[in-house]
């Protein structure tokens, strides 16, 4: 609750900032401030050292899972302004109203990772995605930008109007839309509910972009304004991954097995999808979009295992899969061109940038050492312990192996080829961040319990 | 005393050391006087150790394990009986004349050459001689394969001409091909018996199949048959005389390549209890003999002809071991070796004279320039062409006698064997030596006799290859006159009890010997009338061209395997590799990238399409959870 | 009246939306076809409600309710959409004079 | 028949013709109009299944407010000159299709559920007056109702960061 | 500990060089770690060789249960000791060589060095992975960064067709995790007797990427290519160790834990060797590149260790030991006169090469030696592995064609000898010509360096009793897991 309640405030805050205070570099602390703040509350209340009764109704419910996810996405968040808040200025006039929807969202995640019923499952979406529009349009002299808000738009406000259908149905097959009955075995209505279900599904597979219902994702993270494309790519993706997998334990994990089909189609064709067609892009940006898909892909198999492996795992995943992705961002936004060609020699000139890089990206491609390993480890681990569908499993790992390509092109580039990559000034402060989170996707990969542990208690 | 046998092949060893790791610091005699003198002092051992084995002191001693896994247990031991100890006579004895030969021979070498020269003679004696004392047969393998690289070494000593190059590579492989053979019999060996040791194996021989112990020696003898140049493997050794003189005398006549009749003599007892590998022997050792001389008739190279003649008395050997006249393949072999490297010495020298002139049509008359060397090699000729008294004669007819015991027919092409080698030997003497010098001016000008390092061995040879026969006498001549045979008996008596040699009566041997005799004196009268007055000097023409072209055995080979190998290997890389196996490799890269490029259109950026799409994929997601799953 | 009908009615609304959606090119119209499907929706859970009040009134008089509510929500959530949804589209029709679903086509592939 | 059947086929016969009208409409301004033809259709049937609140809020908020929104914009940006807007028949023909399609499986699959034994209970029930949903809004959907005040915030927030020039 | 500190002197090494920026110094500083690392391995032959010792056992992750337990057996000894060897070795000849940012070259080769040991010293099979993949990451590098002009495509081929093969072997490895009680121990899988059936598949999970990395018919042609390209001293950790890494696995990862896999498997996989043998043998024939010709004598060696391995019977895996070891050595070498070759004359195409052995016979008797004994001439240290492996293959008793295999198997002595004399022969014997008339004698580095090969070559050579005896008890205890008859 602390972190739904601050969020909301600090959103509210940063709002009214943008009218009292002129200079950025105050509004910019102040944001970060708030993001510490909510991490120290939160880590507070999933310590039980300090919450506020709020007697929700059964609205919500605040378990550890989804309160070691919101602390996970705080820091993520942290480290991303840490990171990106000041390019967050150069994208438009209106700082404050950013970071205040960007709040926004974060108090969005924040209900969505602790619904307890559709409706509130349905309005923390609809809290996130609604920024998310105006920030992906947030820069409006863009032809890009425009376009990439206006689809994201359309199709985000279809998949609500699918969302609702679905729970239309399920309400109309349970009569009620608490998360505790949609586990109800049903009788009569067993279509309906089948049929509400099943539209669920489709609108989550939408919004963490599972094929085939991605498509909206290159081009809007295409379009937007490279700041917002890293939070949405990121923080918020591992958030609607953290609300589906708090729906699909609910509502799909109980009868499984009429399920399973349906989610090993979505996830090869997730992984395919996703990993071959990253092959050919050119822009490292329009790359990392298609990388997320299969990323998502991956997370999948969280949901697919449904045992004590896929919870954990999924949770690591987030953190890694945040973590790397936020600095590849970050140092992305720095590059001039942004293009792979673009990173042709970065090694010699920024040798420190090619170096946490290519950690992040090893990370990515899930080799040992990297939280990505765990993070990808974990997934095949709740897989192979489900014991149906090994074909599936093999299929995965060879996308990894294909994904592996689009990678190291990066790495290639840093490292082997002649060239100048162009980066834009970099602070020595961006430089500590940057090698601080090199060091935790390392610590991560040779110790994953160290974040795991807190699912426990 | 036997226990010091570790010494004989220790101090060639050192000896190779000594003067291959110094070879640029010592002086030339000294290396020559340490090259030699590691020879010397094993031979005086071996004389030593051969008297107490003469006194019936026979053993085997271990120096240490060689390689031993679970059961089996492979030591590294020497075995000194009657058989090696006068194998290490022979080699010891020739080789270390032939090094005294060879400081002379290879006098022009220059410093460093010379050393390397001695040093791989000294290891070629010490792998021979491990060859030789091997108690089992993996050490024999060693030796085998030590004498092998030896060659291989020694043949393309001068290593700055390719053709030299090619000879020694063309040993070696050819050497391969029959060690595999051999290495696969000792695989067998240690698959059947266990064991390696001489001892072990011959004693549960009988235990095994008749068919495998055929196996078996039929995969020695392809070992025998690269070894010992025998049909088919036999064409390196005439192209192996591209080495120095001395060492085709050492290596290629009276050592390394008796090694096969060594090792199935050792290994007698397999081989008479499996007749048909036993035929099998004698029928390729014939029919290598009968080819091999008549190649010789038409040679006009002075060592190819010894090369040829090597090559066919080696096949007599080879039919003396078949027909089961073991101790006469053994008497062979240290009578022709006796008189095989005296003649080679006699080349050498003559070559040595003529300034590296070997084709002998442009010699002829050479005998009033080379008087010592003259003689010595006309005792030789005597002594392979199988004249009484001469040491050729005893051997040559003790296996002809047991041929015509186990099939006249055997008997019948190896008495025209002999005829043919009397008859290319004098062609050879006479071609050489009498006649009037048909070389060129300053090469008869230069013409002289060779220094004392090279006349004495010669005669030293000359006088074994004379009276070398006389431990063997048959008994027609003198009563229990063969004292070879019974010194060898303790080595043969278990092939003999098992199958008894029946002995001809005296009128018939008499008969054999007379035929024998005969038909060399005609051919070798023949011989030297023809060709003291006017031999052949022009190139040989219709038949007579394809004995010159050697049956066109090596192109044969060429066309029938090198080549084909070639293309083949080429067609592999070419084709298989990179348009093959590689493409397809590569082939999934490419796919990936193609079906990239065909996905990204799906990704048409309008609205409109995406949306169509997802309600597609919503309808397949309906149709899978409704109506599909039942 | 048989629960069956609205529901049938209702799809037919909600597929009509999405018909609309796929044929049309006019942003606005997409996007009121979309308002489309969720009046179709609001319809099916008041019927809905309408149908789990008279099954379980019984015990509970006030059954049903929250579907209603939600329908409440949802309006809620609709009418935020659009302002922010025509926003966007005022913003774009600002930038190219259009407001052609297929006019901005730079993001493909 | 029930007056309640004959309005209730009426209603829709309405609302499905009108809503048919939105998409079919050539000119985006009829389109709008039929749009709100057809909520206050749909308000009808609220009005037959006895739920007035939501027949006067829909009025209000859909038919009134947002629809009202959609014709300024509309008219602000004279949309309504036809701009033939016409993706090609082949489209228009396949999102026909789709859109049948997914109609045709949807009712496939809910027409022998359990549902259509169950009757809805039209014109009676009090759930839809205000007093009870006022009652249930400020007890259990009181975490909701104050959350929803963040979404329109954002909203707000959103519009104008979007909307105002610069 | 000393297995410990067999991870963590070169881990550490390696780290520290990326903060010298000298060259001279790096160099120096990466030949003092390699010889520590040998110092410490011969401590654990020799002083310290409890198990106490040897062994090292840590929690690691608890929750999946994998601990950090690494630990040297008769074949971690052997191979430890190999890899210990080989880098001292190839620092000191390729001591002249000089690299762009040379302390990161050296860098990368102890981290390598540091994966590698972990890799044969892992006990645990998460472990395992971890190396197996940290150990291909900074050859990747080496190989992209230092290597020839095709060198971004070529590594890059290689290091997908590993990182393939492996991800697949990871799903293998979880799998059996699961049927092993969640238990990654190495002893609890050697106990799990999985049936049959499961096995039949399971084997190729695991065998795939054992396969590519060996690398056995037709799993190769990332090897030539990348032997090529990469910069020799590379080369010599890719094939003098790193494809050991695949003969390795097998034998302690592959054959005790799927032992119905093995045998079910045995006689594909040994035709599969038996063709990879032949045919890389006779490619090796016609190469006119050292370099290629080199990596395919190694394809056709590794195939023979391969084949052995399946014969599953003593003399075979022994031979197959002692054969790891003296190839590593044996290539090693040859990989040394590679480099000096054409780092002196710019080439590695023996038509352009010829008469060195007038120039620098010093070297030429080396290589000559080097090569014998690669040919596995009898009292050089290919003689015993071949030997034992041939004599294992031959009298194999899970297969029916033993005979016929080690027949075939031996043709390639026959067809190593054409080649490994086609290549002295080219390079160093024949009359001098323009571009080897200038040769000069060889630095002593090199010299030295192969000197302690050759006097490595005959030491195990003529007395390998040590070697087997270290082995002897691993093998007893792999058998007893192995399926050995029919």
């Amino acid at each position: 609750m602390n972190a739904i309640i601050f969020s909301a405030i600090w959103g509210v805050l940063m709002m009214f900032s943008g009218i009292f205070i002129k200079t950025k570099a105050v509004i910019r602390n102040l944001a970060i401030a708030g993001v510490a703040l909510l991490l120290v509350v939160n880590l507070a209340e999933l310590n039980h050292l300090l919450n506020l009764h709020i007697n929700v109704r059964g609205m919500l419910v605040f378990d550890s899972f989804g309160m070691l996810f919101n602390s996970i996405a705080f820091a993520a968040t942290l480290i991303y302004f840490l990171l990106s808040a000041r390019d967050i200025e150069d994208v438009g006039v209106n700082q404050a109203e950013y970071l205040a929807l960007i709040f926004f969202v974060l108090c969005g995640i924040s209900i969505a990772s602790s619904f307890n019923t559709l409706l509130m499952l349905f309005l923390g979406i609809e809290i996130i995605s609604i920024p998310l529009y105006i920030l992906t349009g947030s820069d409006k002299k863009n032809l890009k930008s425009n376009e990439a808000s206006l689809k994201y738009f359309l199709m985000g406000s279809f998949s609500t109007g699918i969302m609702l259908m679905g729970i239309a149905l399920i309400y109309g097959a349970t009569g009620s839309f608490a998360v505790v009955n949609l586990a109800k075995q049903l009788d009569g209505f067993a279509p309906v509910m089948m049929a509400g279900l099943l539209l669920l599904l489709v609108s989550m597979s939408f919004k963490v972009s599972a094929a085939p219902f991605h498509f909206w994702t290159p081009d809007v993270y295409d379009g937007a304004p490279t700041v917002f494309t890293s939070f949405m790519a990121t923080i918020v993706k591992a958030g609607l991954f953290i609300t589906f997998v708090r729906l699909f334990d609910a509502a799909y994990g109980p009868s499984l097995a009429q399920w399973r089909l349906t989610i090993a189609f979505i996830i090869a064709a997730t992984l395919f999808i996703g990993n071959i067609t990253a092959v050919f892009q050119r822009s490292v940006k329009r790359m990392l979009a298609y990388s997320s898909i299969a990323q998502a892909g991956f997370m999948f198999f969280a949901l697919f295992g449904y045992n004590e492996y896929a919870k954990e795992g999924i949770i690591l995943y987030a953190a890694a899969y945040s973590l790397a992705t936020i600095g590849i961002f970050a140092i992305l936004i720095k590059m001039k061109d942004y293009t792979f060609d673009g990173y042709n020699g970065l090694a010699k000139q920024q040798p420190l940038l090619a170096f946490v890089n290519t950690i992040f990206l090893l990370s990515l491609a899930g080799i040992p050492l990297t939280a990505g390993f765990f993070a990808k480890y974990y997934m095949l681990l709740a897989a192979v312990k489900s014991g149906a569908y090994l074909w599936l499993v093999i299929f995965a790992v060879l996308c990894a192996a294909v994904s592996a390509y689009y990678y190291f092109r990066v790495i290639q580039a840093m490292y082997f080829k002649e060239g100048n990559g162009q980066v834009k000034e970099i602070s020595p402060g961006f430089k500590l961040v940057l090698g601080i989170l090199a060091g935790l996707v390392i610590l991560l990969g040779l110790f994953p319990q160290l974040l795991l542990v807190h699912l426990y208690f | 005393m036997s226990q010091l046998v570790f010494l004989v092949p220790l101090f060639p060893l050192l000896g190779f050391l000594i003067n291959g790791l110094l070879r640029k610091q010592l002086s030339k005699p000294a290396t020559g006087f340490i090259g030699s003198g590691a020879i010397l002092i094993s031979f005086i051992i071996s004389v030593v150790l051969f008297l107490d084995v003469k006194a019936g002191k026979t053993g085997v001693v271990e120096l240490f394990d060689f390689i031993s896994f679970g059961k089996v247990h492979i030591p590294f031991a020497f075995l000194v009986d009657q058989l090696s100890s006068l194998f290490l006579l022979v080699i010891t004895g020739v080789g270390f004349l032939i090094h005294l030969y060879s400081t002379a021979y290879m006098h022009e070498e220059e410093n460093q050459h010379f050393a390397r020269y001695f040093s791989y003679l000294n290891l070629f004696i010490f792998s021979m001689l491990l060859l030789v004392l091997g108690a089992n047969y993996v050490v024999m393998f060693i030796g085998w394969e030590g004498v092998g690289l030896c060659s291989y070494l020694l043949i393309g000593f001068w290593f700055k001409n390719n053709a030299y190059n090619n000879a020694a590579k063309k040993a070696f492989v050819m050497n391969r091909i029959g060690d595999l053979g051999f290495l696969i019999a000792i695989f067998y060996l240690l698959a059947t018996i266990g064991s390696v040791t001489y001892s072990e194996v011959f004693a549960h021989a009988p235990e095994l199949s008749a068919t495998t112990l055929t196996i078996i020696t039929l995969l020695l003898f392809v070992g025998a048959t690269g070894k010992s140049a025998q049909i088919p493997l036999y064409t390196w050794l005439p192209d192996a005389m591209a080495g120095p003189t001395p060492v085709s005398a050492l290596i290629h006549a009276a050592t390394m390549v008796t090694a096969g009749i060594y090792m199935i003599a050792r290994s007698n007892i397999l081989y008479t209890m499996a007749p048909v590998s036993q035929s099998v022997v004698a029928i390729v050792g014939l029919a290598t003999a009968v080819l091999a001389a008549t190649i010789a008739l038409k040679q006009n190279d002075i060592k190819k002809v010894l090369a040829y003649s090597t090559v066919s008395q080696l096949g007599y050997m080879f039919l003396g071991l078949g027909v089961g006249a073991y101790t006469g393949a053994v008497f062979h072999v240290i009578t022709h070796a006796f008189f095989k490297a005296l003649l080679f010495l006699g080349a050498g020298a003559v070559i040595h004279a003529m300034h590296h002139e070997q084709d002998i049509r442009r010699m002829g008359g050479l005998k009033k320039y080379l008087p010592i060397t003259h003689i010595t090699f006309l005792l030789g000729c005597i002594a392979i062409a199988g004249i009484p008294p001469f040491s050729g004669f005893f051997s040559k007819d003790e296996i002809l006698a047991a041929a015509y015991e186990s099939n006249k027919i055997y008997w019948v092409i190896g008495v025209l064997t002999a005829g043919m080698t009397a008859f290319y030997m004098f062609r050879l003497y006479a071609t050489t030596f009498l006649g009037k010098f048909r070389g060129t001016h300053d090469q008869e000008h230069h013409l002289h006799e060779s220094p004392a390092a090279m006349t004495i061995p010669l005669v030293v040879l000359a006088v074994l290859a004379v009276a070398g026969g006389w431990i063997g006498i048959p008994d027609v001549f003198i009563k229990d006159g063969h004292w070879l045979e019974h010194f060898l008996h303790p080595i043969f008596e278990a092939s003999y009890k098992l199958k008894e040699a029946h002995v001809a009566d005296h009128n018939t041997e008499f008969m054999l010997m007379g035929v024998s005799v005969l038909l060399a004196v005609i051919a070798i009268v023949y011989a030297l009338n023809k060709f003291s007055k006017k031999p052949d000097l022009q190139e040989a023409d219709g038949f007579g061209k394809v004995l010159a072209n050697k049956w066109y055995a090596d192109e044969f080979y060429d066309a029938l395997i090198v080549k084909p190998l070639n293309r083949f290997s080429k067609f592999l890389d070419n084709v298989i590799e990179k348009s093959g196996i590689d493409w397809l490799v590569n082939g999934v890269g490419r796919g990936v990238q193609y079906s990239s490029r065909q996905l990204r259109l799906l990704q048409s950026g309008q609205v409109g399409s995406y949306v169509l799409l997802m309600i597609a994929g919503i309808i397949m997601l309906f149709v899978l959870q409704f109506f599909l799953k039942k | 009246m048989p629960v069956n009908y609205y529901i049938f009615v209702s799809l037919a609304l909600f597929c009509i939306g999405v018909i609309g959606v796929l044929t049309r090119r006019n942003a606005i119209i997409v996007f009121m076809c979309i308002e489309l499907m969720l009046n179709a929706v609001n319809l099916l859970l008041v019927a809905f409600s309408k149908m789990h009040h008279v099954m379980n009134v019984a015990v509970n008089p006030s059954a049903g309710i929250d579907g209603q509510l939600f329908v409440f929500f949802i309006m809620v959530v609709a009418a935020a959409e659009v302002s922010v949804g025509l926003a966007i589209i005022v913003m774009m029709y600002r930038n190219t004079h259009s407001v052609d679903i297929n006019f901005l086509n730079r993001l493909k592939h | 028949m029930a007056i309640t059947q004959i309005l209730f086929w009426f209603l829709t016969a309405l609302a499905i013709g009108s809503a048919l009208m939105v998409v079919l409409s050539k000119n985006p301004v009829y389109s709008v109009l039929f749009l709100i033809v057809a909520f206050f259709a749909i308000s009808g049937h609220y009005i037959l299944l006895n739920a007035q609140f939501l027949a006067i809020v829909n009025i209000i908020v859909y038919a009134g407010a947002i629809m009202v929104l959609f014709l300024f914009v509309i008219m602000l940006m004279n949309l309504n000159a036809d701009l033939n807007l016409k993706n090609n028949k082949l489209v228009r023909f396949a999102g026909f299709l789709a859109g049948m399609c997914l109609f045709l499986v949807m009712v496939a699959a809910l027409k022998d559920a359990a549902t259509k034994k169950q009757l809805v209970q039209t014109t009676a029930g009090d759930i839809g007056l205000i007093k009870n949903l006022g009652l249930a809004l400020f007890n259990e959907y009181v975490v909701p109702f104050e959350i929803s005040s963040v979404l329109f915030l954002s909203a707000m927030v959103g519009a104008v960061v979007i909307g105002k020039k610069e | 500990m000393i297995a410990v500190l067999l991870i963590m002197i070169p881990l550490l090494g390696g780290l520290l060089l990326f903060t010298v920026k000298n060259e001279g110094s790096a160099k120096s500083i990466a030949l003092f770690t390699s010889i520590a690392v040998l110092a410490v391995s011969l401590l654990g032959l020799t002083v310290m060789n409890s198990p106490a010792d040897l062994n090292c056992d840590l929690r690691w992750i608890s929750a999946l249960n994998s601990r950090f337990h690494v630990g040297l057996d008769g074949m971690g000894q052997l191979i430890c000791l190999l890899t210990a060897i080989s880098f001292p070795l190839i620092f000191v000849a390729t001591w002249s060589n000089v690299y762009k940012n040379g302390n990161r070259f050296y860098a990368l080769m102890l981290l390598s060095q540091a994966g590698l040991m972990g890799v044969f010293l892992a006990m645990d099979a998460l472990l395992f992975y971890f190396f197996w993949e940290l150990a291909l990451i900074p050859v990747y590098f080496l190989s992209s960064i230092w290597g020839g002009e095709k060198r971004i495509a070529a590594t890059f081929k290689f290091f997908v067709y590993t990182f393939a093969g492996s991800l697949i072997m990871l799903v293998g490895i979880i799998y059996i995790y699961f049927q092993a009680g969640q238990s990654f121990d190495m002893h609890a899988w050697y106990n799990l007797k999985l049936d049959a059936g499961t096995q039949n598949w399971l084997f190729w999970l695991l065998f795939t990427a054992f396969a590519i990395k060996m690398p056995i018919w037709p799993f190769h042609t990332w090897q030539p290519d990348a032997y090529e390209q990469s910069p020799t001293a590379v080369t010599m950790v890719l094939s003098g160790i790193m494809v050991k890494m695949g003969v390795f696995a097998v034998i302690r990862w592959l054959a005790p834990v799927l032992p119905d896999g093995t045998y079910l498997w045995g006689d594909t996989v040994s035709l599969l060797c038996l063709t990879g043998m032949i045919y890389a043998s006779l490619i090796a024939i016609k190469q006119d590149d050292l370099k290629r010709l080199i990596a395919y004598s190694s394809i056709a060696h590794v195939g023979l260790m391969c084949l052995a391995i399946f014969a599953s019977n003593k003399s075979g895996l022994q031979g197959t030991m002692m054969q790891m070891f003296s190839h590593g050595v044996n290539i090693i070498g040859l990989w040394i006169v590679a480099n000096t070759i054409e780092t002196k004359y710019g080439t590695r195409k023996l038509s352009e090469l010829g008469g060195l052995a007038q120039k620098d016979p010093a070297l030429a008797i080396l290589l000559v030696i080097v090569a014998l004994a690669n040919i596995a001439l009898p009292l050089t240290n290919g003689f015993v592995g071949e030997f034992m492996m041939f004599n294992g293959v031959f009298s194999s008793s899970v297969t029916r064609y033993g005979v016929i295999d080690m027949a075939v198997a031996g043709i390639c002595i026959i067809l190593s000898a054409v080649y490994t004399l086609n290549m002295i022969k080219k390079i160093f014997y024949g009359d001098s010509n323009t571009l080897t008339k200038s040769g000069t004698p060889t630095s002593f580095p090199v010299l030295a360096s192969l000197s302690v090969i050759v006097v490595l070559i005959f030491i195990t050579g003529v007395y390998p009793k040590p070697m087997l005896q270290l082995t002897n008890d691993t093998v007893d205890a792999i058998l007893r897991y192995m399926k050995t008859s029919i």
